[in-house]
């Protein structure tokens, strides 16, 4: 079985900035891909290519078989891709239950179909006694959850998700963690970005490291920890 | 080859575009600064021309009264920020839009309670000549006018180039939260921009009462123009506005000559959308 | 905020009382409706215009004679001297508006005759409305020729229109080259792209053609702008001997300074509006000297009727201080001229003053107009007026045209911009 | 979605009740005009409201709906042919200029909508097809129906009011559907709503269409009312911000808010202007635009949204 995610050589430029410059990436299906690297080395602009966001200048993203570089973002969406934000992007006028059902209507187009689409999932990322609750009102916690809760509504594939464990107090990380295998249990692919190495480690089961817009990296977790060229780009240069 | 008016119509283009330039130019620092469209924006060029012409009721010259009115306006600019604005930046968007609007449907019914509809303009202006150069005839109020523009123009650089302030300015236009963190007080950056775009506006006011006149519902014709001149050069640059406005002069007066003065304003228009459908964000503006 | 207050109080004693109680006309007053723009754009000319009707309304009904058809009368002989009533009526300018109150005026006051409504554009709907019903609809000002060439039955203009004006216009340049041994041949044609601009523009040239000039531009300029350079560039290129222009103040007088500015030293004829305006001598100082406009009115002709410096002090003391004009003249006028119609009539029914309305037949001297008289054709349009012709001589508006009403001979031709 | 309904018939009752009872033209000729700005801001609404997406070029398709019927009468076609083709030519211009503009946000794209209604305008005064600057004036014809004329205003308030409850309506499935929801999105973020799917271009694209059909047969309804079209009162800009401010006076992207800006703008622009503009001086104005003022300062939710929350907080204290 081919994987079900396959980048490569991804390049991405603005004007003369090389944000992207030989990104590649691999996504087993069903399993859990790691995406760390340290600051600005390009994850986001990453995500943004994969999901159609933003156009990438050069490259090859194959998705389920197909080629989708360049495709229109809702267009991607719609071939399975969902996604979270780095800096989250709710719908500050519309309560959770609200903005979920947006995501659901992707593949319910009735209203009646795609709230209660929205009521499950909402329940399953345990925001359910916020449902009315505006978006712009939420904790940043509870804010990624309907984030998460958007894209999972939408059914995909695969789940991008960005650093959606980012000021998660241990607490709410740990059951974070709980929802991100309860998601793989479903059988969905997950691509994650993460800042913190620490973080993926226990649960993901392939990690690509990117540094200054380049994969430098693309195996186990164990590896990754060990492989000299990740330490050099997370801590710089090994003193002699 | 016979070149007939040519000459004399790029000439007369390019210092509409002067003028443009210079209404436009504090439409766009207020705008840089933080994504306000002051829709009112023809309304204090109205009022800097209400100011002008009692200034030459009292026997001063547009040209003398030019620094006051600038100074007026500044103030004026910056009050109404203080008073208005600022609890507008606090709701959505459509807030500030309707806002200003709804300022510029207030100042208009204020300057037709005060002044009457009455047309109105200063009599015995210096200026009222023109100066010949082989066939082409430049009116002085129209060079003295180009010239108002581009020192302002070259004035309101150097201060957001190479002023503190202007910097202090210019980093809360690019990011305001991070200009919070810096230390910049963004309520003054903002009142500042807001003085700083009426005063632009009211020399421009000064300027324009040389060869033009005043009503209550001056504002429209020329405001209508200085938003496309913005948003063509690209909303918040000043050098766009200033490109925009040389374009639109010249395309609005070639255009009137070689195709009708009925339809001279079409392609000004078609220009607009043209390039904001090519370059969505203006020729010289940023994303 | 007292006003506000009673403008509060008022609209929700509407909304509970329901219809507002109408007057009902007493046994000896005839009712007639008056459509003006009291409030918005043309609220200052509303009311001056009131201000006119109210005078005649009150000549009419008054004992004391004026050389001026009916004044004096002591209301309307024929019908025991009852006395005229006018109802007043906001078109706030708009045509719509003008629709509603015209129903108004109708359907809850009884108007047995309307009179309206200034502006072009509010005459033409309200005046339907009259026609809907079979009302007589008297027009005192309003200038667009389309208005009497609708086939309406009931409907009556005293002004002349603006084809009128602009072939006297014609009449008045044809005079001028027989007198100063001029020979114009091609017209420069200027105007805004409104309804007032075009209606100008389209009878302009059609006369011209008739007269054998030819039109050496046409160019319609969109209305309140903002620089005039390629349609001052478009006249000078065109080279021709005289220029026609049609444009309010802020235009005009910006098109006076383009003009300087660019050398155009041609003669200019203007069709009143802007070139009328107080504003424009104080504008534009001595540089207003030597234009030619048209007119409807001036009170320095050289007079016919007597009574018009009277009537002129009486309207001055209503309008605080100012002359009588065109506007307020021929609305003045047309107050005279339907108490002609009824007491003719000897009846308040509509049918019966439409046809004494119909017959009309007013000499010129009786009227405080510079008319021949006031007599209509089929199409209801008086066809005894005319236009005058004015030029600003020393900074002052003085009549030129036609010879018997001027009070000065036309300066021509004219000195070049530097020499003025 | 029920008590919107309940409130619905409750104002068409109203209404109607009102106007059998006072038989007033000036009165009825207020609710007429409120009903159609109503219509108007409603129409606005759906784009401008729940998509956000500005607009101020309006009067373009009101023009339509209005030309579409005096052309008709015009050439002796039915008045319902007009309004017809009114419609069709104000839903075919609002796909020709949405595609290309939609691709423009915030002010760009406002300032694109002044751009292109005012191209039409120019346009119209200079197309002798369509008279000019001279406009159209209508032919009368024998009252009713089939010639959409009548000599009373009941039935322009019955019509009217017809056509408010039926854009009343759409607004209702529209905020319990999936374009309703779509739209919300997009207005609260395009970024957002793409990444679930959401082609925020096509779905502002049918909501345009459907608002500037909707303002065009507010436009043919008002042509036949005043029987005269002219562009000056038309088209011009003015048009299209008082269409805007409707919508904005009473709330964007609520259910009631183009209605209660509507009565208040048909209250102030026609009743207290009346009161108080008498000098021509402007009063009007200033109280009007005082009131934007306020209200974008202090409540910029609008009428409706203030309403709604009184309504929250009664709730809440009870």
């Amino acid at each position: 079985m081919s994987a079900l995610l396959d980048v490569e050589n991804l390049q991405k430029r603005f004007g003369s900035l090389r944000a992207l410059d030989g990104f590649s990436l691999t996504a087993e299906r069903g399993k859990l891909t790691g995406l760390i690297g340290p600051n600005g080395a390009g994850k986001t602009t990453a995500f943004a290519c994969i999901s159609g966001a933003t156009k990438p200048t050069a490259g090859k993203i194959v998705f389920d078989g197909g080629e989708i570089e360049g495709k229109p973002y809702h267009r991607v969406a719609r071939l399975g891709i969902a996604r979270t934000y780095q800096v989250v992007q709710t719908f500050a006028e519309m309560t959770v239950l609200e903005a979920v059902t947006v995501g659901a209507l992707m593949r319910h187009p009735r209203l009646s179909d795609a709230r209660a689409k929205a009521a499950d999932t909402i329940e399953f990322v345990g925001l359910g006694p916020k449902r009315d609750t505006l978006g712009k009102s939420l904790t940043i916690a509870d804010k990624k959850r309907l984030e998460v809760a958007r894209a999972l509504a939408t059914e995909p594939a695969l789940l991008l998700l960005d650093e959606v464990m980012a000021g998660l107090t241990p607490a709410e990380a740990q059951a974070a963690v709980a929802l991100l295998r309860e998601i793989l249990g479903r059988g969905i692919t997950i691509v994650m970005v993460e800042h913190v190495m620490e973080v993926l480690m226990p649960i993901a089961d392939h990690i690509v490291v990117l540094s200054a817009g380049k994969t430098i990296f693309s195996g186990t977790p164990h590896a990754a920890a060990n492989d000299p060229a990740v330490l050099e780009a997370y801590l710089g240069p090994p003193i002699t | 080859m016979e070149l007939g008016p040519l000459p004399q119509l790029l000439v007369s283009g390019v210092l509409a575009g002067f003028v443009f330039a210079l209404i436009a130019m504090g439409l766009t620092l207020i705008f840089g600064v933080m994504d306000v469209v002051n829709f009112a924006h023809g309304e204090f060029l109205m009022i800097a021309m209400y100011l002008t012409l009692g200034f030459s009721l009292v026997g001063l010259q547009p040209v003398l009264a030019l620094p006051f009115v600038a100074l007026a306006l500044f103030l004026f600019g910056a009050f109404v920020y203080r008073i208005f604005v600022r609890r507008l930046l606090e709701g959505p968007p459509e807030a500030s839009i309707f806002g200003t609007f709804g300022l510029l449907v207030l100042l208009q019914g204020l300057a037709q309670f005060f002044f009457t509809s009455d047309v109105r303009s200063v009599n015995n202006a210096w200026f009222t000549g023109a100066v010949r150069l082989g066939p082409i005839r430049i009116g002085e109020p129209e060079l003295v006018a180009a010239l108002g523009a581009l020192v302002v123009a070259i004035v309101l650089y150097v201060f957001i180039e190479y002023t503190e302030t202007g910097r202090g300015m210019r980093a809360t236009s690019e990011d305001r939260i991070a200009a919070t963190l810096m230390g910049i007080d963004v309520q003054r950056m903002n009142a500042l921009a807001w003085g700083i775009g009426s005063a632009c506006v009211g020399a421009a006011g000064a300027l324009l009462m040389l060869t033009y006149q005043v009503y209550p519902r001056v504002g429209a014709e020329f405001a209508l123009t200085a938003f496309v001149v913005v948003a063509l050069g690209g909303f918040g640059s000043i050098q766009g506005a200033f490109v925009g406005a040389i374009l639109v002069g010249l395309v609005e007066v070639l255009g009137g000559f070689y195709i009708s003065p009925a339809v001279k304003l079409i392609p000004v228009y078609l220009l607009y959308l043209i390039v904001v459908l090519l370059r969505p964000q203006g020729l010289l503006g940023r994303r | 905020m007292k006003r506000l207050i009673a403008a509060l109080g008022a609209a929700l004693l509407l909304a509970t009382a329901g219809p507002v109680a109408s007057v009902q006309a007493a046994d000896k007053e005839i009712v007639i409706g008056s459509i003006l723009p009291l409030t918005g754009t043309f609220a200052q000319t509303g009311a001056l215009l009131k201000a006119g009707q109210e005078l005649a309304r009150d000549l009419i009904n008054g004992h004391v004679s004026y050389p001026v058809t009916m004044a004096g009368s002591d209301g309307i002989p024929s019908l025991g001297h009852a006395k005229i009533k006018l109802i007043f009526a906001d078109s706030q300018g708009r045509p719509d508006q003008a629709a509603t109150v015209a129903e108004q005026l109708i359907t809850q006051d009884h108007v047995v005759a309307i009179l309206g409504s200034y502006t072009s554009a509010t005459t033409q709907t309200a005046s339907l409305r009259a026609e809907q019903y079979k009302i007589p609809f008297l027009n005192p000002d309003s200038s667009n020729p389309q208005l009497t060439e609708r086939g309406l039955h009931w409907f009556f203009r005293i002004s002349p229109h603006d084809g009128t004006f602009t072939e006297n216009m014609f009449q008045f340049m044809a005079d001028l080259k027989k007198a100063k041994n001029w020979n114009p041949k091609r017209i420069a044609l200027v105007h805004e792209d409104t309804l007032f601009g075009k209606g100008f523009g389209d009878v302009t040239e059609e006369i011209a053609k008739r007269e054998g000039y030819t039109i050496a531009t046409h160019v319609a300029y969109p209305a309140n702008t903002s620089e005039v350079q390629s349609e001052v560039q478009k006249v000078k290129a065109s080279n021709p001997d005289v220029i026609f222009i049609a444009s309010y103040l802020s235009d005009s007088l910006l098109y006076m300074k383009t003009f300087k500015q660019q050398g155009v030293d041609i003669p200019i004829i203007a069709q009143d509006a802007g070139f009328v305006d107080p504003g424009f001598i104080a504008g534009l100082g001595k540089d207003a000297n030597y234009m030619f406009t048209r007119d409807t009115y001036a009170l320095n002709i050289k007079q016919r009727n007597l009574g018009v410096p009277l009537i002129n002090e009486l309207y001055k003391q209503r309008s605080g201080g100012k002359n009588l004009d065109g506007n307020v003249a021929r609305d003045f006028t047309a107050v005279t001229v339907i108490a002609d119609a009824i007491n003719r009539a000897k009846s308040t029914q509509p049918e019966a003053i439409r046809a004494a309305l119909a017959a009309t037949n007013i000499d010129g001297k009786r009227t405080v107009m510079p008319w021949k008289g006031i007599k209509f054709n089929d199409h209801g349009q008086n066809t005894e007026g005319a236009g005058l012709i004015l030029q600003i001589q020393d900074g002052q508006y003085q009549t030129v045209w036609p010879g018997f009403v001027a009070s000065k001979p036309p300066i021509f031709p004219i000195p070049a911009w530097d020499k003025r | 979605m029920r008590s919107g309904l309940v409130i619905l018939l409750v104002t068409c009752v109203a209404v109607a009740a009102f106007a059998l009872i006072v038989q007033n033209p000036f009165l009825l000729d207020l609710t007429f005009a409120a009903l159609l700005y109503a219509v108007l801001g409603q129409a606005w609404n759906w784009v401008s409201g729940y998509a956000g997406q500005v607009s101020f070029g309006h009067a373009l398709f009101f023009g339509c709906g209005a030309y579409g019927a005096a052309l008709a009468n015009w050439h002796h076609f039915s008045p319902w042919l007009g309004i017809a083709s009114g419609i069709v030519a104000a839903a075919a211009i609002a796909l020709a200029v949405g595609f290309p503009c939609f691709a423009l946000r915030g002010h760009y794209f406002s300032i694109a909508t002044i751009a292109v209604a005012a191209i039409g305008e120019i346009y119209v005064k200079n197309a002798d097809w369509l008279n000019g600057a001279v406009g159209i004036e209508f032919k009368l014809a024998s009252a009713g129906l089939g010639s959409l004329q009548f000599t009373s205003k009941l039935p322009w308030v019955f019509l009217a009011l017809a056509v408010f409850a039926l854009v009343q309506l759409a607004t209702i499935a529209l905020e319990n559907s999936r374009m309703g929801y779509y739209l919300r999105a997009i207005r609260a973020n395009q970024d957002a709503a793409a990444s679930v799917g959401v082609d925020a271009r096509a779905w502002e694209l049918r909501a345009l269409i459907a608002s500037a059909a909707a303002t065009a047969l507010a436009g043919s309804l008002y042509a036949q009312y005043t029987l005269v079209v002219e562009p000056e009162s038309i088209l011009a800009l003015p048009i299209s911000i008082s269409i805007a401010l409707v919508g904005v006076v009473g709330g964007l992207g609520q259910l009631w808010g183009p209605a209660l800006g509507a009565l208040t703008y048909a209250f102030l622009a026609k009743y207290v202007a009346a009161q108080l503009g008498g000098s021509g001086r402007g009063l009007d104005l200033v109280i009007y635009g005082g009131l934007i003022c306020l209200i974008a300062a202090l409540r910029p939710s609008g009428i409706a949204g203030y309403v709604r929350e009184l309504f929250a907080r009664r709730r809440l204290a009870g």
